[in-house]
């Protein structure tokens, strides 16, 4: 395995564990503790991928999460991955990963003639053109489309878990370079939880990619001493993605991925949701590159990258070099160059006044230095070959001389350093900028929340690490812990401090020869300088105007190499501070997180969504059940026998209930107990109707209005004693009316002496209805009375049921004899078998939702979410007969508003079709006449639609405008095949019109 | 102000010294207009400039507070449809669907309407029945819907997860072919251009602090550039509804809730349908830059912050990866709030008021981004001649006294 | 005529008819089926019920929120102001209905409502139970917070659930859930505990 | 995600509680009497402040109390929480 250009030594690489892994389908070495960017340098490969819009050749620019450029396909298969940034994926033995947005290949794209086309492509041209004809766009989207987006997404599911997990802390510290750990061992030592997290494979940040052993042994003692701690938590390759309010914290840590094809039972990721006291952010500074002519050529890259590449993976990103900066921190990088056997031809620095401890020693070790210069352009195909030089004016605004050429295949380039101020903006706070510095610093904290080191625009290593331990000392003092006297820190010793000097230089003015070509701001979306000063010209000048309309930051870095650039070209094109100018908006996430783990386990058809079963579940699986969901609940749908269809179900469950007798599973029904002194007056002023005469042992139906007088929910409910009622709701609605009523108890009527308490899950409820259904009941129920006499319609009785003390309650939802038979849960399949059991002799059927359906259908009862909709009043629905003149309740002053009371308001009715035998699809509209004419006024719609068995034709419910007057009208319904069906309004009650069957 | 074509475009690109002109001026307040419009989102935008093309009225204002489009307009998951179940809500969206059809060449800036076609799916017996009926009152009001079967779906979106034993199936959808998405931003910028074009003067920065008042009738607006004058004062303003309606001493019925919207990392075009569920909640379509643009529901709360919590995100991202498997190792990039202005009945308001010269325009809620144009144009309509048109009569505030409401919620599947 | 009834506890079905118990990564669960559960109402200004509840049940109600007292068979824990758990065994059944009828009896704003069927108890036991818990509990079970004795009523796997810290270090947590939430959170639970990472809080 | 102190368990996480909109909106006692306006400003007018408001909140997986609570609604802040039985408070800072 040829690695040409892998140092013989040192790193922070396994050498003793060498990997093969394959790149656009050629293998290459490398070693576990690369990157896929620093083994593909190694392997002297820099071309690897092409630019968005113009597809042209990209390298690698950075060293992490700031890398714009080099995003690639990660594996095959179902467990392939988009867009993952080469300089942050380790690489593993078996490892596959390819350039995207090519064709065919990286170094042959066919679409790099775009470059060519790049004047019609400038800023806005989409908005300008493509217009005509009308419906052109269509067709246009479609090319335009194809050169859409990056990497691909699998085509099979996501064979992988997610793991997520609540966790509080004391001090959450983000970011383990120098000052992190630091902050994390002071906090640790002053007591606190301590939850430490850095998104890379390592710790130690900025230290890792210096050549000090002494920094690198600085860290392993600090680890050390952290991992004693038992109230210390170490996140590796754990990012802090996103800050929000109330110091809640969103981490994504990266479990397997590096661990390639070794099997795990692990998640493959796990999201940590993260309630820290104080948080500490130690998230280091991002460099900046600059912006010059050519600057996206392969061979660019940043002067830290560069360091990194050397230092920490033993990678010579190039064999000659020039680098190109405008501040003291590219010099450490020079010596870790020539170090190292990477020639430096020239260090070009935009200063003329330069203090730097190095500069002596570069130059006597035979680096050209070239001061108050600038690289206007780098040359090469599709790598840098060299660079042009010329001297900057003393203005920064024009350039002098003529240029100079430097040969070399590595331009290293550094133009500054940005803060990672993204989590402190995401929490709510505001970098302001440092004129000093040139660089955004956090502002006035909005949370509890510090930035230390060089996220607080702290450049020294030396003050990162004391600044970072007394900031995780007073965290955990501000978190509660009592601060006693802790030891000083260890210090670290850098031989070569200096202090952080810079000229701003956010543009390197144009020359002749280097106008015509790009100068790349935003390097993921092909943003130019041009662009900018084209949005500016054309009056796109908020910074958020030109971030829409140049896509400057939009892309998947967000900008995190060129935004800051951006926003500067941007105030010298407008004249303008740059703070006047200000950022854009930071969002989460700091980096891109996966769906899955977001999603984490609740997903799938068990865990999407609580899936709740009463106690008679498993005997409707044994019994062949269809099942229905209801909210959450699970109900029986209808009982197919074999070969049976839907239809045949049903029809044979309605004639067995009212020919002999079914049994229905009605536990999801929400149960209420209300107990208290003023429990009668309570339920006059929720339901419509008077409770204040309900004799001990009856039973009342009730409806309820939302305070818009419009009906929300109903059911029955009984008197148990004189304090006492037992309240039944829709299985919809259980949670729902519970909550009402505690609202207005407790925040209306907090006077009302009145207990609720939930007991849907008590009982479960067995409903047996049918002409048969009291010799059942007598069976079961031996002790009991259960004649007409005894135990009339509407009343209910406490008694044994198969052995069980049970609720009976005759009411019906039928319209046949029937009872309600409530027995605690953990007896309910028990009894539930015994009554079917006893039911046997008289043919006994399981009945389900459908056939509950339509029997209330042929009996007119509403079901409330189905025939109502949340815009029907009780008297709409034909129940004015339920609404008390003598009492207030709630909703009941909305229903005299003048638009309450409209004679044409769609009422309650009952359709028959012409034709018996058609069934209308439930929710189809009515009009007065088939018309093709449209629009056509509709006058109504189809709430509930079947085929009676009972009645043997169809029968359907309706809403119709001024239907209780149109009784026999004859109107139609047009369904979506355009057929139109001829009804009649008739009464909404189509079987057993008196009630009597009910009462026998 | 040139025109756009691919003409003018070649011009410049061969010309390299010609340079091209601001989309829209960037003009100091007047000290007083015939109308000043509040709030420069799209639908003030779009109000500004139908003032000025269909009712000949020039000398207008619009005033934004920060800068064009950066309310909900720039925060849209851009959805346009106008299936919409109440003859009121349909015939208004259905409006704006044919403006949105020939709105970029209407005002030569190209929006990128994309009739890709959006899909509403159902997941309960329940949400069956509620599609039948919306979708047989589109037809019957003339508006393109269909309703399809899981199999019907699965062929145009081969990628959902249609399975029978998922918690909460895919029982069928409605599909409406003449629904789409637009590019947000040029919405805005498209009419702030065209009514510059026009006179208007698009002011920036500029936030109204006051109502000034005379006698039950509007006299213009006090700013944070000063004073200015104005005959009728059109309030636009979204989110900031109930602020500025308390700065005209008239209360509203509309709460500003939080309401998120996300995006991933561009992807190779995969999605080609707009994709919405309210029952597992998400709704999603992919941008032609590839990034998939998904929607959340409301955070419960009110808020003006502009963001909203990361647990309405946990589970809208729970809802796609249900229906869009494949999407579990897609990432996401960023998400963010807009600041939804929502009536009980989920309907608009758009209406004079108690004062003289003083109109509201909003309670658009979530899904207000669709009625762009034809909020504009009807509204333009009812400042112009002090009454409603036809299409909006319905939508003004007395229907809150009357309990007219047009009750788009439940039923009609309201969201985005 | 009829025998006893056969009761089942809603995790039952799961593992025949023996009691469900899994063990995985160091942490148990397990269920306690068929304890005795009431829900106990009265006003704690009220004088009277606080000194009948005192006399007829042996101890006080505890008053102040998040915990829980345990006396002879009786798990006692505080759900509201005015509202209180009662846990005994099955087999103190009887002698708990008897004092908390007299206590129902002897003021029309007491009451207690048997929901014995209503809800179940699953137990995880050990070092690294809450942080199993913690994957779907947004408080903190750290036993710096979480001490024995407290209980607290939360959210877990979107169902609503009392947990009790019944020994220290949260070694012993026992999670009250109801009947038709019960078998979807214990499939939550294993779930969960198919991660092979687990610490001790 | 919002850490809300229920006057009753404490500090708790958002996912416990629902938000039941502005507080201190008294149902009229005696609805009949109101016009048509009257009754709805009751119902649906909204002062919908951007800034501190006092509103209602629940904590609904929690001790099921609902309870007042200060929040301002550009920040998310939280200032004080209360139980209706208690005076109403300042507001917020
Ligand atoms: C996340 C999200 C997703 C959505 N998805 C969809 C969708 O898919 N489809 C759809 O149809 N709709 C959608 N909507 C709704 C839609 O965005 C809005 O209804 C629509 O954009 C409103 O436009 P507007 O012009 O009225 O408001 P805005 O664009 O918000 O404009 C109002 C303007 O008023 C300004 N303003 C406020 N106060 C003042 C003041 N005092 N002085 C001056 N100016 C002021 C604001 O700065 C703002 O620019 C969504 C909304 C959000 C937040
Ligand atoms: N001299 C200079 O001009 C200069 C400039 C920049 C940095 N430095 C050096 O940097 C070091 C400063 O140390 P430091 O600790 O402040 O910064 P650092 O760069 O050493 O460490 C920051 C760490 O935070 C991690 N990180 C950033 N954002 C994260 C997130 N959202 N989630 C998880 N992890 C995240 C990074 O991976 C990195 O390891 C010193 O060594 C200093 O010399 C020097
Ligand atoms: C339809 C649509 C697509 C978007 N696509 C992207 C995107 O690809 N990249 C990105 O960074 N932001 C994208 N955004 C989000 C914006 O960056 C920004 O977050 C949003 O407009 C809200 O503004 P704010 O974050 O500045 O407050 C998109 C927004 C919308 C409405
Ligand atoms: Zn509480």
């Amino acid at each position: 395995m040829n690695q040409k250009n892998r140092l013989p030594t040192g790193g922070q690489i396994d050498r003793s564990q060498p990997v093969s892994f394959q790149f656009n389908g050629r293998t290459y070495g490398g070693y576990t503790g690369d990157t896929v960017a620093s083994a593909l340098l190694a392997n002297d490969v820099k071309l690897v991928a092409r630019s968005l819009k113009y597809h042209r050749p990209r390298g690698i620019m950075g060293s992490g999460a700031e890398e714009p450029s080099a995003l690639l396909q990660v594996n095959r298969g179902a467990r392939s991955i988009p867009n993952l940034r080469a300089t942050q994926t380790e690489i593993y033995d078996g490892l596959k990963v390819s350039s995207v947005n090519c064709w065919p290949s990286v170094s042959l794209d066919a679409l790099s003639l775009m470059n060519w086309l790049s004047p019609f492509l400038q800023a806005g041209f989409y908005y300008k053109t493509f217009m005509y004809p009308r419906k052109g766009w269509m067709f246009y989207e479609k090319v335009i489309r194809r050169a859409a987006g990056f990497g691909k997404v699998s085509s099979e599911p996501d064979p992988d878990r997610y793991d997520k997990i609540n966790a509080w802390c004391d001090v959450l510290v983000v970011g383990g370079g120098p000052t992190g750990l630091a902050a994390a061992l002071g906090a640790a030592r002053a007591g606190a939880r301590v939850m430490l997290a850095d998104e890379g494979q390592q710790f130690g940040g900025g230290f890792l990619r210096t050549e000090s052993e002494d920094n690198l042994q600085w860290v392993s003692d600090v680890l050390r001493e952290l991992e004693e701690f038992s109230e210390v938590r170490l996140f590796k390759r754990t990012t802090v993605a996103g800050y929000y309010d109330g110091n809640f914290l969103v981490l994504n840590e990266r479990l397997t991925d590096h661990l390639g094809n070794a099997t795990t039972r692990n998640a493959r990721e796990k999201i940590w949701r993260v309630r820290a006291k104080q948080v500490v952010l130690s998230t280091g500074a991002i460099e900046r590159p600059l912006v010059f002519a050519s600057n996206d050529l392969p061979g660019v890259m940043l002067s830290s990258a560069v360091s990194d590449y050397i230092n920490r993976y033993a990678v010579k990103p190039g064999q000659n070099a020039v680098i190109f900066t405008n501040n003291d921190t590219a010099y450490r990088s020079a010596l870790h160059m020539l170090d190292n056997g990477v020639g430096v031809g020239a260090l070009v620095d935009a200063r003329t006044e330069i203090s730097d401890p190095l500069f002596d020693k570069l130059a006597h070790r035979g680096v050209k230095m070239m001061k108050g210069s600038v690289v206007v352009r780098a040359q090469g195909k599709k790598s840098v070959s060299a660079v042009e030089v010329m001297r900057l004016s003393a203005d920064g605004k024009s350039l002098e001389g003529t240029p100079e050429k430097f040969d070399c295949d590595l331009l290293a380039v550094s133009g500054g350093w940005s803060p990672a101020v993204h989590l402190h903006a995401q929490s709510g706070a505001k970098p302001v900028f440092d004129d000093e510095k040139a660089c955004f610093v956090p502002g006035p904290a909005f949370q509890n929340e510090i930035s230390v080191g060089a996220a607080s625009g702290n450049f020294s290593a030396e003050k990162a690490v004391s600044d970072g331990y007394q900031a995780g000392i007073s965290a955990a003092h501000s978190a509660g812990c009592q601060v006693v006297d802790l030891p000083v820190i260890q210090e670290v010793s850098d031989a070569y401090t200096s202090e952080y000097a810079i000229r701003p230089l956010w543009q390197v003015p144009g020359s002749g020869s280097s106008d015509r070509l790009k100068r790349f701001v935003d390097f993921q979306n092909d943003t130019t300088v041009k662009d900018i000063k084209i949005a500016v010209q054309e009056g796109y000048q908020s910074i958020e105007h030109l971030k829409r309309y140049t896509l400057l930051g939009f892309g998947t870095d967000q900008g995190k190499l060129g935004n800051i650039n951006g926003m500067a070209i941007l105030s010298e094109e407008l004249g303008q501070d740059l703070i006047q100018t200000g950022t854009t908006t930071f969002r989460p996430f700091y980096t891109p997180v996966t769906f899955g783990a977001i999603a984490g386990r609740e997903i799938g058809p068990t865990f999407f969504d609580p899936v709740r079963k009463t106690a008679m579940h498993d005997w409707h699986v044994e019994h062949g059940a269809e099942f229905e969901n209801v909210g959450q609940w699970k109900r029986p749908w209808y009982y197919p026998k074999s070969g049976e269809t839907m239809d045949q179900a049903v029809n044979r469950e309605c004639l067995a209930v009212r020919k002999q007798v079914g049994v229905i599973d009605a536990s999801t029904l929400g149960k209420i107990e209300i107990y208290g002194p003023d429990a009668a007056e309570f339920l006059n002023y929720v339901y419509t109707n008077s409770w204040s005469n309900l004799p001990v042992g009856s039973c009342r139906y009730g409806l309820m209005l939302g305070e818009d007088g419009m009906i929300m929910d109903d059911g029955v409910t009984a008197k148990l004693g004189d304090n006492h009622f037992y309240m039944t709701t829709t299985t919809g609605g259980a949670a729902a009316v519970l909550s009402w009523m505690e609202r207005w108890r407790q925040t209306e009527w907090p006077s009302m002496r009145v207990y609720f308490t939930s007991v849907t899950d008590q009982w479960a409820v067995i409903s047996i209805a049918g002409p048969k259904a009291r010799e059942i009941l007598t069976k079961v129920a031996p002790t009991l009375d259960a004649s007409n006499d005894q135990f009339p319609f509407m009343t209910f009785r406490d008694s044994v049921v198969a052995s069980v003390e049970a609720r009976i309650f005759r009411v019906s939802f039928s319209g046949e004899l029937s009872y309600e038979i409530n027995v605690p849960s953990d007896c309910g399949k028990d009894v539930w078998e015994k009554v079917f059991e006893a039911g046997m002799e008289f043919g006994i059927t399981p009945y389900g939702t459908e056939t509950m359906h339509v029997l209330r259908a042929e009996k007119g009862f509403i079901i409330v979410g189905q025939d109502t909709d949340g815009s029907m009043t009780p008297v709409d629905m034909g129940m004015s007969w339920i609404v008390s003149k003598n009492k207030d309740c709630l909703g009941k002053r909305s229903l005299s508003r003048s638009d309450c009371i409209r004679e044409d308001r769609k009422q309650f009715v009952g359709l028959l079709t012409e034709d018996p035998n058609k069934v209308l699809p439930e929710g189809a509209q009515l009009v007065e006449l088939p018309t093709d004419a449209r629009p056509t006024p509709m006058i109504g719609h189809v709430t509930s639609s079947y085929f009676s068995a009972s009645l043997g034709r169809s029968i359907a419910l309706a809403v119709v405008k001024g239907g209780k007057s149109r009784m026999g009208a004859r109107i139609h319904s047009i369904l979506m095949t355009g057929e139109s069906v001829p009804v009649s309004i008739c009464n909404p009650i189509f079987y057993d019109r008196e009630g009597e069957r009910q009462n026998v | 102000m040139k025109k756009y074509s691919v003409f003018t475009l070649a011009r410049h690109a061969l010309d390299r010294r010609k340079s091209w002109s601001r989309a829209w001026r960037d003009p100091s307040p007047k000290t007083s207009y015939d109308v000043v419009i509040v709030g420069g989102g799209g639908h003030g935008l779009a109000t500004a400039y139908y003032l000025a093309s269909e009712h000949g009225i020039n000398n207008i204002a619009v005033v934004e507070k920060g800068w064009i489009g950066g309310g909900n307009t720039g925060r849209n998951t851009t959805i346009v449809r106008s299936n919409y179940l109440w003859d009121e809500a349909a015939h208004l969206y259905e409006k704006s669907l044919v403006l949105w059809e020939s709105l970029s060449q209407e005002l030569n800036f190209n929006v990128m309407f994309s009739q890709r076609g959006v899909m509403n799916l159902g997941h309960n017996l329940q949400d069956m029945r509620d599609i039948y009926r919306r979708s047989n009152a589109n037809m019957l009001n003339g508006i393109d819907s269909e309703i399809l079967t899981p199999q019907q779906i699965s062929e145009i979106v081969p990628i959902m997860n249609t399975s029978p034993y998922a918690r909460y199936p895919v029982l069928g959808a409605s599909f409406q072919r003449r629904g789409g998405i637009a590019r947000h931003d040029a919405v805005a910028w498209g009419f702030a251009r065209a009514a510059d074009k026009l006179g208007v003067d698009v002011i920036q920065n500029c936030e109204v602090t006051g109502i000034r008042r005379n006698n039950g009738k509007v006299e213009g607006v006090e700013t944070t550039r000063g004073f200015i004058g104005a005959r009728k004062v059109g309030v636009v303003a979204a989110g900031h509804s109930s602020v500025i309606a308390e700065m005209a001493g008239i209360r509203m019925p509309i709460e500003s809730h939080p309401l998120q919207a996300l995006v991933s990392e561009p992807i190779k075009p995969i999605l080609h349908t707009v994709v919405m569920s309210n029952a597992v909640h998400g709704y999603i379509s992919q941008s032609d830059k590839g990034e998939l643009v998904i929607g959340a529901g409301v955070d419960s709360y009110l808020g003006y912050g502009q963001r909203g919590s990361f647990s309405t995100i946990e589970g809208n991202i729970a809802a796609i990866v249900e229906l869009f498997p494949i999407f579990s190792r897609v990432r996401m990039l960023r998400h963010w709030g807009g600041i939804v202005d929502v009536c009980p009945d989920a309907c608009p308001i758009i209406s004079k008021t108690s004062v003289d010269g003083l109109y509201f325009n909003c309670g658009w809620g979530t899904g207000g981004f669709k009625a762009t144009p034809g909020s504009g144009w009807v509204f333009a309509h009812t400042i112009a001649r002090d009454e409603p048109h036809h299409l909006n009569a319905a939508f003004g505030i007395d229907r809150f006294v009357s309990g007219a409401l047009i009750n788009e919620h439940g039923a009609a599947g309201v969201a985005h | 005529m009829f025998e006893m009834a056969a009761m089942r506890s809603p995790l039952n079905s799961l593992h025949g008819e023996d009691v469900p118990h899994v063990e995985f990564n160091g942490i148990t669960l397990t269920e306690l089926p068929f304890l005795r559960h009431y829900n106990v109402r009265f006003q704690p200004d009220d004088q009277q019920a606080s000194s009948r509840f005192r006399q007829l049940l042996g101890f006080d109600a505890p008053q102040g929120p998040n915990i829980f007292v345990v006396h002879e068979d009786n798990l006692c824990a505080w759900l509201g102001p005015d509202e209180w758990l009662i846990v005994t065994p099955f087999h103190a059944k009887d002698s708990l209905d008897y004092a908390l009828n007299e206590f129902a009896y002897g003021d029309d704003f007491v009451t207690r409502v048997d929901i014995s069927a209503a809800q179940t108890i699953i137990r995880a036991t050990g070092p690294k139970a809450a942080d199993l818990l913690g994957r779907g509990v947004s408080y903190d079970l750290h036993p710096r917070n979480f001490q024995a004795g407290s209980c607290i009523q939360t959210v877990l796997a979107r169902a609503s659930v009392t947990l009790f810290a019944q020994s220290a270090a949260a070694v012993t947590i026992d999670i009250v859930v109801r009947r038709s939430f019960a078998e979807h959170l214990w499939n939550w639970l294993v779930d969960a505990g198919q991660e092979s990472e687990f610490h001790s809080l | 995600m919002l850490l809300i102190r229920c006057p009753w368990c404490g500090l708790r996480e958002q996912a416990e509680f629902s938000c039941g909109g502005e507080a201190h909106i008294v149902r009229p006692l005696k609805p009949d009497e109101l016009t048509d306006e009257q009754w709805a400003d009751y119902l649906f007018m909204r002062d919908n402040t951007k800034g501190w408001q006092t509103e209602q909140w629940v904590h609904s997986g929690g001790c099921r109390r609902w309870f007042n609570a200060q929040r301002d609604t550009v920040t998310y802040k939280f200032g004080i929480s209360y139980k209706h039985t208690d005076p109403k408070p300042e507001d917020g800072d």
